[in-house]
């Protein structure tokens, strides 16, 4: 059983706020010498989930460091890549190194802040340095990860414009959507011309 | 917690009284405590009701109801005499402890319901009640309250989770972005299809020209151009042309030139020049 | 020498801002069973300046009681709750759920507006719903937090609930007299009358 001193040495440390030095420490409890009682509580706590450490004098209570990966446990979860971020990753893929300022101009639109930052977080996009000109912008390019996530042997295996425009991807949207629309508006035309037709 | 409303709670005085003497001993004897004048705090009728039901030192459940309607009379009594504004509920219960005291010394009569002792016990039951639940508080008080006597720890590291994503794209989502991008960047052309059209001038013309000739009635389709006309025979062209017919006759009866009528809806449209 | 997992719980409880439900512990912990875990701490500090104690199915360590007075802040700074505030808190805890209006009877006089507010603003205090009777009052009840704060493991710990409830003074005054008609009615009509032929 702890005596005393020891028991308050424990408690006074368990509820400051910052670590205390053994004069702090005594002071608080009426003048005694705790240096004894800090040895002592030091050793009760070896190799359970909480030690007594000294750091420059001061004492502290801390979680054992072998747990912190239980304390700060990392759950992963998948996310989808937004469209901004898609498109952010696919015009590096194609033009890099490119700065933020190019990506923009060919986007059309602005980049948000935290899009390039998800692209590095996912780890398929760097910073390759500076661009030699005023300002002297960083610069993006991909990484190796990008080219494994996606298959790739290298960046040359990424389908060419003329690839891109066999397949329709090139359309933009509207007229995509017009060439569908009008195939049924000439069936939907002719039936018109047949009621006026009919008329006559 | 904020510590600026529990001070205000505490320290809230009760407006109606206010107080005239040192408050009440615990060795004072029953009859010097009730020479007291302490009407400061308290909380009621009910609240000097027990206080003084405690100053007869004895088990709440033995206590004189007599003794203490006396005694709270005596303090209602002695607060009139220093001209004390009583808040009415204190003055209710005076009249109506006056009331249970007449009962108490009446011979008993049957017929009066409730029973005085019946009356009495609910109030001693009421009296037991609150200072059970007085009692409970200061005991709840007294114990050792997390930052008071015990302590929580004082800087706590903290548990929390770090979140990490994993994202992922397909690569056709990938490709296909390209393409949108590319897409929306290129410069657009709109071009705007030549389609045949009769135009209203000329049906215009052709409409008032025909009505000059015509004698009778005629459904407006008669003064469409034939099929074997030049481009004609095009269904978008005579389709343009109804339409253009149409505005030109009603324009043409609008100027007063022209008459038209309809049998009913979609009855065939005839027109004739005004007469 | 502890566990492993007996460790991780130390430490988990030791670094967290708020007592912990068992379950919330293992979730943290990877989906663990605990409870022998704590069991087996809470027996290891018995004695010591730390204590490992539950509170309302929460369990967190605090400092030990008895070193109250070597811990208290200096400096005076002692909020105490009123009278008022101090009852209507008794009565919640001993009477919940219970409305606004039961407080009153039992306490004889109106509660003040900002009573329940204080009590409620401590944390110890929460509106638990309506009581389903004409004009559907607000009922109120205790929190975890007030269980912490008083030291109570669950309600049963209330100081003397288990006397009062025996001796019928958790029970509306009506029930306690229709009781008391029924059964003992004599004895305490006696008492009454004793004390009325006392004063005659």
């Amino acid at each position: 059983m702890p005596g005393e001193l020891v028991r308050a040495v424990e408690a006074a440390l368990f509820a400051a706020t910052e670590p205390m030095t053994p004069q702090a420490i005594g002071a608080h409890l009426g003048g005694a010498d705790v240096r004894e009682a800090l040895a002592e509580i030091a050793a009760h706590y070896e190799g359970r989930g909480i030690e007594l450490v000294e750091r420059g004098g001061r004492w502290h209570f801390q979680t054992a460091g072998d747990l912190a990966h239980l304390l700060r446990p990392e759950r992963e979860d998948q996310r989808k890549l937004s469209r901004a971020a898609t498109e952010c990753l696919a015009i590096i893929a194609y033009h890099e190194p490119v700065s933020r300022a190019e990506i923009e101009a060919i986007r059309g639109v602005q980049t948000a802040r935290g899009t390039l930052d998800v692209l590095m977080e996912a780890g398929w996009v760097r910073v390759a340095g500076r661009r030699e000109v005023p300002g002297r912008p960083v610069i993006f390019a991909t990484t190796p990860d990008f080219l494994a996530h996606f298959g790739l042997e290298s960046r040359r295996d990424l389908p060419g414009i003329e690839d891109l425009r066999a397949a329709g991807l090139l359309d933009p949207v509207d007229d995509a959507f017009a060439a569908l629309v009008d195939g049924d508006l000439t069936a939907a035309k002719d039936h018109a011309t047949e009621a006026v037709e009919d008329a006559e | 917690m904020n510590d600026a409303d529990l001070a205000v709670i505490a320290a809230e005085p009760d407006p109606d009284w206010e107080l005239l003497a040192s408050p009440p001993s615990d060795h004072a004897t029953p009859d010097k405590a009730a020479l007291h004048l302490d009407l400061n705090g308290w909380e009621g009728p009910l609240d000097l009701l027990l206080d003084l039901a405690r100053r007869q030192k004895v088990d709440l459940r033995t206590i004189s109801i007599l003794d203490l309607v006396d005694q709270y009379l005596a303090y209602i009594d002695r607060a009139g005499m220093m001209r004390l504004e009583l808040a009415a509920d204190y003055l209710v219960m005076a009249a109506w402890l006056a009331y249970l005291k007449s009962l108490l010394l009446l011979p008993h009569d049957p017929l009066v319901e409730p029973s005085p002792e019946e009356l009495a016990l609910r109030l001693q039951l009421r009296l037991q009640r609150l200072a059970a639940m007085r009692e409970s508080g200061a005991r709840l008080m007294a114990r050792d309250r997390l930052g008071r006597d015990v302590f929580a720890r004082g800087a706590p590291e903290g548990l929390r989770v770090d979140k990490r994503h994993r994202w992922t794209c397909e690569w056709f989502d990938l490709v296909a972005a390209y393409g949108q991008v590319k897409a929306r960047s290129q410069p657009v052309v709109h071009m705007v299809r030549e389609r045949p059209v009769m135009t209203l001038e000329s049906a215009l013309a052709r409409v008032s020209a025909l009505l000059g000739v015509a004698l009778d009635w005629l459904d407006l389709r008669a003064f469409l151009p034939a099929r074997s006309e030049a481009g004609f025979a095009d269904p978008q062209l005579r389709r343009s042309a109804l339409a253009s017919s149409f505005v030109a006759a009603l324009e043409l009866a609008k100027q007063g030139k022209a008459e038209m009528r309809q049998a009913e809806p979609f009855a065939p449209l005839m027109l004739r020049a005004a007469r």
